[in-house]
């Protein structure tokens, strides 16, 4: 222990609130708006300790108006500020996609470049506590298919705040995703990978590269988020039986790095995919394509995916869990595939 | 005139929701100490309860048919119950069990029953536009049934309330819109959300009755809603109802409640909408404290069978995850 | 009180709409016969115009200053004109040139100008939010700027209408909601779509005022818009005003109008509210027959350049089309 | 013209509206509500003459409360109606995507099978005609990602009326995405492959299977909506060349018929996806994903996809015809292909 005193560590959740905070001292035009972001600190703490900070002026709780507030935050940005609103879950978008889509993210092009637009969107992501069909997606997949957007999904406290504060320094709309199961809350199952080292000055992690969590020769896991602690798992498990798995954590979908995973598939000619959103039309099938698109000649076997089958995600602990891309079914992928042709 | 079975019958139905809910309160933490995790113990994911609430479910749902169309929110359990959702199958689907509802896919936010027309949506204001449909299709049908749509007054500041009640009043459909105003939305108190004091004063918007019941009453509520439901059957359109009631607990269990006071709190458990009542129906002899006892009792052993109904179900297969998406 | 000189620029402003709206309803219809085709010609897509509606524009804008935000609709033209926005970058817009305001990317429902803070959108209803923000940016920063947020009677029945004016009225916002009763959304009538006749009285949801103009006269809205843009600029909050006014032609470019009788046509064509306006200013003496045909001539000297500058102005490279996803 | 005197020509929309109309013919419980739907018939025709047939109480013209009489729908059709709601375009979908993705969709599921939800979305989709970023997008894929929706996409008028059909006899949620440029409406520029034969009777045309439009040995491309008509105009250009491409319309997205896709791909080793729709994260990377499961080893070169880029669509002509695929483009893509990576 001694040895590790200079360690601060922080959970996912800290560290976000602490990359809001910093941003929100040096610039006065940052402010946060959303449901229970003041005392409450956000459900999923994102904000905890905000308002006792900076006060209800710039800690603002709204009513349940997403549309109203979220379009608010365009308006505030155009007019100067740098909002941060927070949708409390993902699964919420439909009652306000229009202001997200069609007016946030398009507005700077259909000006010409000439207005902008720098918006932070927090919201939460993922399921595996059974909290049914309206409040457990990821969802990533529907926004990165539509222009305009930066998304970013973090994996670690590190990536957290780095990319927060990239998110509130950047003149785009950034819509960030984090998922509860690696914010490192006290109510959710424990989870060691959400706590960890985070340096106390702000810094920034770039948005749009994206992160070997894990190096290795034999396969290449991309995948995102909550999945990331699944397939390091999964990797260590490979590991002992001599299947070496590079982790890539893309921490951003949109930009995608294409280059990195194209250049990891080079090195390690297999590919599997890791998904907690829905299967069909989203980040699976684009990683795969993309892979196609830069890497055909270099594949071993056809490159394979993971991912929850297009159903809505159930509430019955066994029928979640059944759904949920899991440690032991990554590494039964991984091992087909390597063993496979 | 509220009649003296009408009483007793509101009566019968707050305290079988009390103690449905305060008995699966203490299921819920089952599993989840010392440490309360939410994933953990027979009844995982988000767990919203509505004791204090009763009065509304109690005395709306007394005027309604199984026929009747009823929508409620991510805090079901006490319409669900007073509208007369089989309370086992309920309890099993709250537990995510096969013999459930729903076979264990919706959950506790997701009750759907075909035997009393109810359904409920996690999705805040977004069941009244359902409930707006039903009475349509009541109309095109030529039924005298109607829909009823539960919301909080958290949910009146949403764009799918304006829009229903516009659309239910152009079309002159029979539907009761119930606004229960709890004053929270989570952690957000009604004065930090909405920019008047009540709810009910925005069916002016829509050209609609607009009733205040200012006290958690259910005769008041029950009278309230009689003459709306009457005035839906009738064809003569939409009401809005708003009730000032109390949300005892915490907005889901495991909320530290940081935001309201101790004060408030112990002002809350002293109003007790129930006891409130019984004390009332005793005092005026409508029920005597033997009768009251053996109400109690009698849903105590209904909820204590409609638990182990639920305990005892089997979970469903895994594989069963993926039917279903289409019929 | 109105002084002649506002009443005077009003008139100049309408006179300069009705121009540029008439030609480029001609513009519009090049190289689209003898078959109708709405991708042809040097101004495609569809062609919302607002001839009719100028008392609304005129009135509320002579009270703005270039730093007070606007918020406009698919049929933005006449608004963003009395705004002050610059008529030929406006035109180069339209026709898709690169020296339009969004180098030929937005068109005519998407104009976007900074030097005179306008936004628009052809989503109903959803420009309203967007002023919400603006006037909150504005109140953080201490400005006594305002925002203003036009829409349609159609609009007020959507979602986003109802949770703008919560939002401003809650937080006191300095913004004045402008409906723009044309008493049709494309083919629908208003009371076929509202369950109420005056949207005005909708202000009653939020407690804040609720003015209504019902007979598209420019002096009753500029004396309206000049009490409530001082309201919002004092912090006092946000008002409702709606216009009753009329839409002279179809609801765009290229509508057969089957569902408005020849009557309604004529009726609207007589109570012209310009000619009217126009007639009043000369009998009052403010205007003089000469004084009038001078406005017309300067407007249409003033129109024929916009469309002139937009004519001649190159179209923008196609791979700028990959350009400004990202700042 | 005489020996082609049997055959009944429609334009898609009087496809379209003759499907309706039989429907509701047979069954009382069909009924159609959206904007514009009664006097004028739709904004794209797709219920014209419907009205004055059928009467207001079941063509209904509604208010612009698309969350409303959407989520009316599902309402109506739980108590036994089976509605056609038309959101004017899909562009729209973001006022109300709450009502379509979160409740319509889902409850059957949710229910456990207990109950049912049959209701069509009507919707236009598609652009070419200058009408910028808010009314000339395609957004399948965005709907795809999203499970419990069945989308049906037809190209001519002969799938326009089996497919309207079928879907009004689905006992699920079907969006049904007509792309303005198939209609063969009067105002739009002239497409002679939006009027077709179309029997008289009522029939069904499956929801969930491709169409070969057009057979071929070189490659297949898939495709669907407008798009099967400029791949079939570059069909006819490449055939000119001696490369004879194979047209695979897909007809319908959900289900996706990847059986038809595999199979045809085993059989041209070759595989190019045409698709209107942005570019990311959508159908062109479902597709070429399938085909990666289910035919890599077949396969004579990577597969290519043409696509809108990922920008919002914008207004001016050349900037909008420079982001749609076209024939020329199909042409040149098909070339490349088959001349060997
Ligand atoms: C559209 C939407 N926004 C936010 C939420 C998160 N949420 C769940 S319950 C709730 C508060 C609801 O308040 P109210 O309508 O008053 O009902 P109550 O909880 O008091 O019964 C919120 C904000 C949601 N479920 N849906
Ligand atoms: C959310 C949405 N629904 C539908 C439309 C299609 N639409 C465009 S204009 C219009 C009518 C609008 O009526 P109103 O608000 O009264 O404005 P007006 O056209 O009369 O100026 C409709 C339905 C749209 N653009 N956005
Ligand atoms: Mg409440
Ligand atoms: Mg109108």
């Amino acid at each position: 222990m001694a040895v590790e005193m200079k360690r601060r560590l922080l959970t996912t959740s800290k560290a976000v609130a602490e990359g809001i905070a910093q941003e929100m001292e040096r610039d006065p035009a940052v402010f946060v708006m959303g449901e229970d972001v003041g005392v409450y600190g956000g459900i999923f703490g994102a904000t905890e300790g905000l308002l006792a900070r900076f006060g209800p002026e710039r800690i603002m709780d709204t009513p349940i108006s997403e549309t109203g507030f979220i379009g608010a935050a365009t308006g505030a940005a155009l007019s100067g500020m740098r909002p941060i609103a927070e949708l409390m879950f993902i699964d919420f978008f439909g009652v306000c996609m229009d202001q997200i889509y069609n007016h946030m993210a398009k507005i700077h092009y259909e000006s010409g470049g000439n207005v902008r637009v720098p918006v932070v969107i927090t919201t939460a992501i993922g399921g595996g506590y059974s909290d049914g069909a309206q409040h457990s997606q990821t969802l990533y997949g529907t926004f990165a298919h539509l222009p305009g957007l930066k998304i970013v999904v973090p994996s670690t406290p590190y990536d957290a705040k780095g990319l927060m504060i990239a998110a509130i320094r950047d003149d785009n709309p950034v819509l960030y995703m984090f998922h509860k199961g690696v914010m490192g809350l006290g109510w959710m199952t424990p989870n060691p990978r959400a706590t960890g080292e985070v340096p106390e000055e702000p810094y920034t992690v770039p948005i749009g590269k994206a992160d070997i969590k894990r190096p290795g020769r034999d396969l290449t896991v991309v995948t995102v988020s909550l999945m990331v602690h699944r397939a390091l798992d999964a990797a260590e498990e490979l590991a002992a039986e001599g299947i070496e798995a590079e982790v890539l954590d893309l921490r951003s979908i949109v930009p995608l790095d294409r280059e990195a995973i194209v250049e990891s598939v080079r090195r390690t000619r297999r590919l599997l995919v890791v998904d907690e959103d829905y299967r069909s039309f989203g980040m699976t099938g684009e990683v795969i394509t993309s892979v196609v698109e830069g890497a055909f000649d270099y594949l071993d076997a056809p490159p394979a995916r993971l991912a929850l089958p297009d159903v809505p995600i159930p509430y019955a602990r066994p029928l979640e869990q059944y759904v949920l891309p899991s440690r032991e079914r990554i590494v039964a992928a991984a091992r087909d595939l390597v063993a496979g042709r | 005139m509220v009649t003296e079975q009408a009483q007793l019958e509101m009566h019968h139905q707050m305290v079988r929701i009390r103690r449905f809910e305060e008995t699966l309160q203490q299921v819920y933490m089952e599993g989840k100490s010392p440490a309360f995790d939410i994933a953990a113990g027979p009844v995982p994911g988000e767990m919203h309860l509505a004791a204090g609430q009763e009065p509304v479910a109690a005395g709306v749902c007394l005027h309604l048919r199984p026929t009747d169309a009823v929508t409620a929110t991510h805090r079901p359990h006490h319409i669900a119950l007073a509208h007369g959702m089989d309370m086992q199958r309920m309890a099993a689907e709250i537990f995510g069990k096969d013999t459930g509802l729903g076979h264990g896919k919706g959950g506790h936010m997701h009750l759907f029953d075909p035997a009393t027309s109810f359904g409920c949506s996690g999705i805040i204001a977004e069941g009244m536009p359902t409930a707006v449909g039903h009475a349509l299709a009541f109309k095109k049908q030529g039924r005298d049934d109607i829909a009823v749509s539960f919301f909080g007054e958290g949910a009146a500041n949403q764009g799918a309330f304006h829009e229903s009640l516009n659309l239910a009043a152009l079309w002159g459909l029979g539907v009761v819109f119930v606004c229960e105003d709890n004053a929270w939305a989570i952690s957000v108190p009604k004065e930090k959300a909405t920019a008047i004091a009540n709810n009910s004063e925005r069916a002016a918007a829509y050209g609609i009755p607009g009733v205040l019941i200012p006290d958690n009453d259910p005769i008041a509520v029950y009278e309230a809603a009689g003459q709306a439901v009457a005035r839906a059957r009738a064809g003569r359109g939409p009401t809005l109802i708003e009730v000032k009631t109390d949300r005892l607990l915490g907005h889901f269990e495991g909320d530290p409640q940081l935001y309201r006071t101790k004060d408030e709190m112990e002002t809350l458990a002293q109003r007790d909408a129930l006891k409130l009542y019984e004390r009332r129906l005793v005092a005026a002899g409508v029920l005597t404290e033997e009768g009251a006892l053996a109400v109690w009792a009698a849903a105590q052993a209904e909820v204590d069978a409609a638990i182990e109904f639920a305990r005892q179900s089997p979970y469903p297969e895994p594989e069963a995850a993926l039917l279903h998406v289409f019929a």
